[in-house]
């Protein structure tokens, strides 16, 4: 994410401050504008359904950045996504059904259920590593959605919990066009704040945490302090997903937060392309359209009414050949096709870096 | 970075709208066709499919041909929003159907009220949302209805007992069947009856041994299950793996009629608001004909439901006329009555209040030495 | 003496699924989430025998016994070779998207609906009484017997064996053991093998048992906290593991309350992870980095 | 010449470099003077900080005691502190030399006692260890201060200084202070030494006075007046040691707009070029041909359709490049070149850091035009000058382009008289020449005559009006066959091949050429991965077969622009680096190849070429009568 040098010539910086500025070159903040000018246009050409599918791809954003932080930056692994998410959106639930909570007091109360979560997940990672944290991750969630479902059945609300749609200012936000423009906001902001932490000395201690604990520790990083930070922070990330995720749907139920919801954010950040934000970006976008994309383009075969009843066990299937063929073939993810194909410019016309073993 | 993927899926679906069917009626199903729960929703989709073809081929309704167009969530409440959501304004179905967990309801039901679509329960459970006063959007084809299976199971258990009732509940650990086992416990004391004790089942389970061992152990003379099929049955074998030989009544899903047969139980009885196969009925020919020309892999006693939803929605549409739109669906919907040609116990009959059915049968049936016979017949309840 | 049974063959159901962890583990440091699936598959694979073999139960049971371990091999061939050297968490992952793979291929062929191999194989399920007024089924008893038979060939495989030295010297330190000659794509594959086997046995018993539904995987994954609570690394552990699981879980479904079944075995872990996080008979470890 | 600029540069002769700064301080104190980097920033020096800085070191170096005329000698890399502890000393009058970092201790030896410094300031410890040894050995030497004292823990040595210490140890000077220390200084005194690189025996010094410096070096900018009209950046890399370093770094900053960029480490020059994508650039040939070789090879190794686009753009431009030299491109042509070099040389360009530039001045040897070439198919402005360390710091001539047809050094610059000797030889004549060589009157009284004309020692011509250099008069070679050549054109022409580093030409007296073959070792390192050509090291990928046969096509590639006689019959590859810091190694700081020491190093490779069947023979057939 950090470029030692930016990528066009001519770009010398006279202070840190510069140094520290996000956007260097002139085409990136060209690019940068193009992007915020589609984004900005495409809910008004964009039918309702492909907005729905931005705002799902917005909300995985958030979820995959905050994961990609502890997982793929500090790496903890997390098989406890979901069980986060559920806690966020079943806080939103519970505030809004028991005490008709507005969208301004669940928003932060959500943010620490995450922290307070966050704190429980994240204490297994002072003595546990990988795969055993994984698993202990795993338990927590189960625990979460044990409960959700408790509430929801001695409550009644055995179809879900419902929702009222949030109002700001007033302003009730109910059209879909609004709903992209304040997720847009949130999975920004998200990813601001991750740029942020990740050059901050918290970022360096956590990649420091992930390159070698022991020699971490011997720089005098806070082991313990740090791990219990990664898992705060992106639990609380996460958990205002899991509101803003109540919000948007309007209802919560337990059956939304199962496992295999841990293993998409997983799979986003893993496809996506580990140690990356962008990364998270792209895996969360291509695990969420994914699954739509297929449907669609099995549906473009001849005589696909015939197959009605199969179409959807092949779509099944064939996400898993897909996710398979790219950890096979492609073992940094999105990312890694799209540092290629960024190189390829970059590097144009040459195929490497020229001059890179030039000494004077 | 994301402008292209989304850029990339918009050009994907772009190109795979499909040509919008001018002259059909478009409906659109969004269902469990895929996942662990597919087993029950599966097969009405699929019977579902096989009727409209069937109307189709006969020259559709008002002349006109009616499209499915079916989407699979999964199960997931997030994916069924989203399908409801493409086939309202992609796909400008006037009718959405869920045949999908309960789970999804909620979602659905905020898509289509608020695209004002009209919203048929086709396979699953009905909400209660459809009982009077109705929900104005929300229609429900299908058999089991929570409270009122309760209350005609605990009914037919009260008659056949003999003697005092001690009644053992089993569950699903899914708030709708937790639910309705609640209230069906109360309703158990109400009407006399003891309530020894409650199993709620997670639905991944090894091994049912161990809950069915609490259940003999509290030493009930009758069982009752609403739950999915597996919770039903395989709580019933356990029970009877350990020898409890009493009573055991349960939900008549669409695998009854084929698990009947199969377990050869005299004391199991199942309690159906469908007429089974069994009775050989000309519907069930027809059904079982179609079924075996389209080739279907699921058996025809399966596809009473989706043969039903069928049924409502061709009576829906004609109602409506052409061109229908979802308000002029919605009001042929509010005053239908669907000839259900035996089976069910009545035709389904919706008013402006009343989306369920004015009123509802249940038959019982069991294993006879040799067959499956009806141990009750149609028993009618008012629907208020 | 019920509960007691009831501890003893739920046991042995996770011991059984418990081992096909270990043995991957083991070898390979890789956790097989698709576990659940390849045990769905072998229960499958006796659907489809019992259609090619109409009539000889004991021949389709032995084809798919047979297939089932061609299966493990093959995942591994084509497969799981190719994750070698990737992080630890993508092979995780690949095993995940081998599991949906499996799921989607299993609906498409064998529909969703609940299905009963022992009725396609024709045979029947009997339930014995023992002493004390227990009762156990007949594929109850056999799952038992099979998982202590299992056991035990594995432990004496592995004791004595040649291949199974090779397995524990794979396990160990995969460099010496490539360096002193052994086939480490051999041992891998191997362990696949018998992983799967061993999976596909517990598949093909239970839904002889039960049946057989697209929900069965499920089951795999309470087996896991058995495996980790007696350590991911080590059979004996496993099967102590498993009957630590199985008696949490049913006495508290018999005693306390049936809802927390689902969340118990996690509990357990949980407790376990904070004292011995390489479970009970597990090497002391530092396991890969993400 | 204009009047006005004649003023000027009386005016110039007639002050001191010290002097300007502290005017530039007192009118624009404000105006960037120089870019530092430093942990990663270009730390902004303005003319009042830089005279501030200078002003706070020569009080330091004043309460070391340097009096009037004493010597005091720099040795390190370039850096923004050599700057201003030069402008320092000499603002106390002190006359400053540098030494080359590359230089051999023998050779710091030399200088230390030829100059008689009597500080030796260096710039980190790796320096201090050069002088240690024979600190004291030296007579005149009092003092050494090291700048960067990081890694100078337990240094313990009496004449060792840390330079922060002395600066913390005296109050901080102001601009006043530092302006009544410079009113002592006259134009007319001696400011610097600079020791030229002699290809034969010792490097002598030669000295500058301030006015004549500041006088001389204005040539450059009258003659690229872009200097003076608009502001530039450019990167200071070369050696301040160089009589070329010092007017980019020092004094070309003073009198023109020039703003000069200090990278972190000379190692990162090429980081540096990106970053600064400077606008002028002085350069040597070395470097130029360097990166062009670096282009070519990092083209010849692109993927396919890379290469196609690079070749189909150059099918283009090299013919447009001929059109501009000619001056004869029409308005279409200019738009498609313009294009092409959009697409496809600007992305190259751009990778260097060349892309903004508007102007480089070649120097300090001939470039081959082969190179120069290149750079303009580029859209690189690279023109050709000629000057000498004896012209004070300013040049005798230089093309002006915009991009000239290579193959000149262009025409003389305002304020020189060039004439050409009857032999050929250049002489120059003008009031800002050096003051003589530093204690060397016999070496002075060879160069420059009593009638005031200075012998450049290089053989030229007129063409055209733009001057053109044959060779160097010292340096031709007759074969046994009786024909005069240039070695040192031969060797310009093979060195134009990107994997050929140096090439060293040999043939005096003998039948025909030969050459050893310094390979370029990143580009052919490069080649030999491209083509799965597996070597350990730098001897091991001389020894290879395949590399002696690329060398080969090559050398046949120049035979093939060469005539019979210059043509090269045999090769040797060098099988290790050449290094000037190595004692006895037979090139100078400035790599230049001293041609004798060459031949008693490799003498077994050289005459390994030569067949000589013949002599032997006949050796043998007369052996007997020349013994009785």
């Amino acid at each position: 994410m950090f470029r030692p040098t930016p990528r066009a010539s001519g770009y010398f910086r006279t202070d840190y401050a510069q140094d520290l500025a996000l956007l260097q070159t002139r085409a990136e903040r060209i690019g940068l504008a193009a992007l915020v000018a589609i984004l900005v246009t495409l809910p008004f050409v964009a039918t309702p359904f492909l907005l729905d599918l931005a705002c799902q791809v917005f909300l995985a954003s958030i979820g995959a950045l905050s994961l990609m932080l502890l997982t793929g930056y500090a790496g903890q692994i997390s098989l406890g996504h979901a069980g986060l998410i559920a806690a966020g959106a079943f806080t939103t639930g519970i505030l809004t059904r028991e005490i008709h909570a507005p969208f301004w007091l669940t928003l932060p109360a959500s943010a620490l259920t995450g922290v307070v979560l966050g704190l429980v997940f994240g204490l297994p990672s002072l003595r546990l590593r990988g795969l055993y944290l994984a698993v202990s991750t795993l338990a927590l969630h189960f625990i979460v959605i044990y409960l959700g479902g408790e509430y929801e059945t001695k409550r009644g609300f055995s179809t879900g919990i419902l929702i009222e749609k949030p109002s700001l200012g007033g302003f009730k936000l109910t059209d879909g066009r609004a709903w992209y423009f304040v997720l847009l906001i949130f999975a920004a902001a998200t990813l601001l704040i991750c740029v942020n932490l990740l050059r901050s000395r918290s970022g360096r201690a956590w990649r420091a945490i992930h390159a070698r604990e022991t020699v971490a520790e011997a720089l005098g990083i806070s082991i313990s302090g740090y791990k219990l930070l990664a898992f705060v922070i992106s639990s609380a990330m996460t958990s205002v997903a899991g509101c803003l995720f109540a919000y948007y749907r309007g209802v919560v139920s337990i059956e939304a937060f199962d496992l295999f919801l841990s293993i998409q954010y997983v799979a986003m950040i893993i496809i996506g392309g580990m140690g990356s934000l962008l990364g998270a970006l792209l895996g969360a976008a291509f695990v969420t359209v994914f699954p739509y994309a297929i449907e669609a383009l099995l549906k473009l075969l001849p005589n696909v009414q015939k197959l009605a009843g199969d179409i959807f066990a092949v779509n099944y299937a064939s996400f898993g050949v897909v996710m398979i063929l790219f950890l096979i073939l492609e073992p940094l993810g999105l990312v890694g096709i799209w540092r290629r194909l960024q190189n390829y410019f970059l590097l144009w016309p040459f195929k490497y870096k020229p001059l890179a073993g030039t000494r004077k | 970075m994301l402008k292209r993927t989304l850029l990339g899926a918009i050009a994907i679906c772009a190109l795979t709208i499909p040509a919008s069917a001018q002259d059909a009626y478009v409906v659109g199903l969004t269902g469990a066709l895929t996942g662990p729960p597919s087993s029950t929703y599966a097969p009405a989709v699929d019977a579902l499919g096989l009727y409209i073809d069937r109307v189709n081929a006969a020259g559709g309704v008002n002349g006109k041909k009616i499209q499915l167009i079916l989407e699979d969530d999964g199960a997931q409440p997030s994916k069924a929003a989203a399908n409801t959501k493409k086939l309202i304004t992609q796909d400008k179905a006037v009718l959405i159907l869920n045949a999908s967990l309960s789970s999804t309801y909620a979602p659905v039901i905020a898509e289509t009220q608020a695209a004002g679509v009209p919203l048929l329960f086709a396979s699953s459970v009905c909400p209660k949302s459809v009982y009077p006063p109705a929900e104005p959007l929300q229609f429900c084809t299908t058999g089991f209805a929570a409270n009122y299976d309760s209350q005609a199971t605990l009914d037919f258990i009260k008659a056949r007992a003999k003697g005092p009732v001690k009644i053992g509940f089993s569950a699903m650990a899914i708030p709708l069947s937790r639910g309705e086992i609640d209230y069906a416990e109360n309703l158990s004391k109400e009407m006399g009856m003891t309530p020894v004790d409650k199993e709620v089942i997670p639905p991944p389970t090894a091994d049912y041994t161990s809950f069915a061992t609490k259940l003999k152990d509290a030493g009930p003379n009758w069982v009752y299950s609403w739950a999915p099929w597996v919770t039903q049955v395989r709580t019933l074998e356990a029970l009877r793996k350990l020898g409890w030989q009493d009573d055991y009544v349960a939900w008549g899903h669409l695998e009854a009629e084929s698990e009947l047969s199969r377990l050869k139980d005299g004391k199991f009885f199942v309690v159906n608001s469908n007429a089974l196969f069994q009775e050989a009925l000309p519907i069930h020919k027809e059904i079982e004909e179609a079924a075996k020309k389209a080739g279907s892999k699921y058996p025809a006693a399966t596809m009473a439901e989706g043969w039903i939803a069928g049924m409502a929605i061709e009576a829906a549409l004609k109602g409506a006329g052409w061109p229908a739109d979802p308000a002029k669906l919605k009001a042929s919907m509010e005053n239908l009555k669907v000839d259900t040609k035996g089976l069910r116990g009545g035709p389904i009959e919706w008013t402006k209040d009343n989306h369920f059915r004015t009123k509802l049968y249940y038959r019982v049936y069991t294993w006879s030495g040799d067959k499956i016979s009806r141990v009750q017949d149609w028993k009618s309840y008012d629907v208020k | 003496m019920q509960l007691l049974i009831n501890i003893v063959v739920l046991a042995s159901i996770y011991a059984l699924i418990a081992c096909g962890y270990v043995l991957i583990y083991r070898v390979s440091r890789v956790l097989n989430l698709a576990h659940g699936e390849l045990m769905m598959f072998g229960a499958y694979l006796v659907l489809a025998c019992s259609s090619l073999f109409a009539g000889h139960p004991v021949m389709a049971l032995c084809a798919a016994v047979i297939l089932s371990i061609v299966t493990g091999a093959l995942v591994y061939i084509f497969l799981m070779r190719k994750m070698t050297g990737e992080m630890v968490l993508a092979a995780i992952l690949t095993t995940v998207a081998l599991g949906i793979l499996v799921r989607g291929v299993v609906v498409l062929v064998w529909s969703s609906q609940q299905q009963y191999p022992a009725q396609a194989l024709g045979i029947s399920n009997p339930t014995f009484t023992l002493p004390g007024d227990g009762h156990i089924s007949l594929w109850s008893l056999v799952l038992v017997l099979t998982n202590l038979a299992a056991y035990g060939a594995l432990f004496g495989f592995l004791r004595f064996g040649r291949w199974g030295m090779r397995m524990r010297a794979a396990g160990q330190n995969p460099l010496l053991a490539a360096q002193r000659g052994i086939n480490l794509h051999g041992v891998y594959a191997l362990a696949w093998s018998l992983s799967t086997l061993t999976g596909a046995l517990a598949g093909i018993l239970m839904a002889l048992d039960s049946g057989v539904t697209g929900s069965m995987p499920v089951i795999a994954l309470k087996a896991f906290p058995a495996a980790l609570v007696g350590g991911l690394d080590s059979l004996g552990g496993a099967l102590i593991g498993a009957l630590i699981v199985a008696g949490a879980e049913v006495l508290l479904i018999y005693y306390v309350d049936p809802l927390l079944s689902d969340v118990v075995p996690f509990l357990v872990l949980v407790a376990m992870l904070f004292v011995r996080p390489w479970g009970l008979f597990g090497t002391r470890e530092e396991l890969d980095r993400v | 010449m204009t009047a006005s600029a004649t003023v000027y540069r009386e005016r110039l002769r007639r002050t001191t470099a010290p002097h300007l700064l502290c005017e530039r301080a007192r009118v624009t104190p404000d105006s960037v003077a120089f870019r530092s980097k430093h942990f990663g920033i270009y730390r902004e020096r303005r003319w009042r900080d830089y005279a501030a800085l200078v002003a706070h070191a020569a009080s330091a170096l004043q309460s070391l005691g340097i009096g009037r005329g004493e010597r005091v000698a720099i040795m390190g890399d370039v850096c923004e502190e050599w700057m201003i502890c030069d402008l320092a000393a000499q603002s106390l009058g002190a006359i400053v030399y540098g030494i080359y970092p590359t230089a051999s201790a023998a050779e710091v030896e030399y200088q230390m006692r030829d100059g008689g410094a009597c500080v030796f300031i260096a710039e980190d410890q790796e320096y201090v260890d050069r002088i240690l040894p024979f600190a004291d050995q030296l007579p005149d030497l009092r003092t050494i201060v090291v700048l960067d004292d990081s890694a100078m823990f337990g240094y313990e040595h009496p004449k060792l200084r840390r330079f922060g210490e002395l600066l913390d140890a005296v109050a901080k000077a102001d601009l006043g202070w530092l302006e009544a220390q410079v009113a002592l200084v006259s134009a007319d005194d001696p400011a610097f030494i600079v020791y030229t690189s002699g290809t034969t025996g010792h490097p002598k010094g030669a000295l500058v006075s301030h006015g004549k410096h500041l006088a001389a070096t204005d040539t450059v900018v009258s003659h690229y007046p872009t200097l003076r009209e608009k502001p530039h950046r450019t990167v200071v890399f070369l050696p301040m040691c160089h009589v070329l370093g010092r007017d980019v770094a020092i004094t070309l900053p003073l009198i023109s707009q020039l703003v000069p960029h200090f990278g972190e480490d000379p190692e990162d020059f090429a980081v540096t070029l990106f970053e600064v994508a400077p606008t002028v650039l002085f350069m040597v040939p070395r470097y130029l041909q360097k990166f062009a070789s670096h282009v070519l090879v990092g083209i010849l190794n692109s993927s396919r359709i890379k290469r196609a686009a690079h070749d189909f753009a150059m099918r283009f431009a090299r013919p447009y490049a001929t059109r501009r030299w000619n001056g004869g491109s029409n308005i279409v042509q200019d738009a498609i070149y313009r294009l092409v070099r959009l697409a496809v040389f600007k992305p190259i360009l751009n990778k260097l850091g060349f892309d903004q530039l508007e102007l480089v001045v070649s120097g300090g040897a001939s470039l081959p035009a082969e190179t120069m070439a290149l750079w303009h198919v580029y859209g690189v402005n690279v023109v050709e000058m000629y000057g000498q360390t004896e012209e004070a710091g300013g040049i005798i001539a230089g093309q002006r382009g915009p991009f000239p047809r290579p193959g000149n050094v262009g025409t003389a610059v305002d304020g020189i008289d060039v004439r050409l000797a009857e032999d050929g030889e250049v002489l120059v004549r003008s009031p800002d020449l050096f003051d003589g060589y530093w204690r060397n009157d016999e070496a002075t009284r060879e160069v420059k005559g009593a009638d005031g004309w200075l012998r450049t020692g290089d053989v030229g011509e007129w063409r055209g009006g733009a001057l053109r250099l044959i060779d160097r008069a010292r340096d031709f070679m007759v074969t046994a066959g009786g024909k005069t050549i240039s070695p040192s054109f031969i060797e310009n022409t093979l060195r134009a091949s990107p994997y050929v580093a140096e090439a060293v030409v040999f043939g005096h007296g003998r039948k025909y050429l030969t050459a050893i073959i310094e390979i370029d070792f990143d580009t052919v390192a490069d080649w030999a991965r491209a083509n799965d050509v597996a070597y350990t090291g730098f001897t091991s990928l001389t020894a290879h077969p395949r590399i002696a046969r690329l060398i080969e096509i090559e050398i046949d590639k120049a035979n093939a622009s060469l005539a019979r006689v210059e043509q090269i019959k045999s090769f040797r590859i060098l099988p290790k680096a050449l290094d000037p810091e190595e004692e006895g190694e037979p090139v100078t700081p400035t790599r230049k190849v001293k041609r004798k020491l060459m031949y008693e190093r490799f003498k077994v490779l050289i005459e390994g070429m030569y067949d000589d069947s013949d002599e032997r023979l006949i050796a043998a057939g007369v052996g007997g009568v020349l013994a009785g």
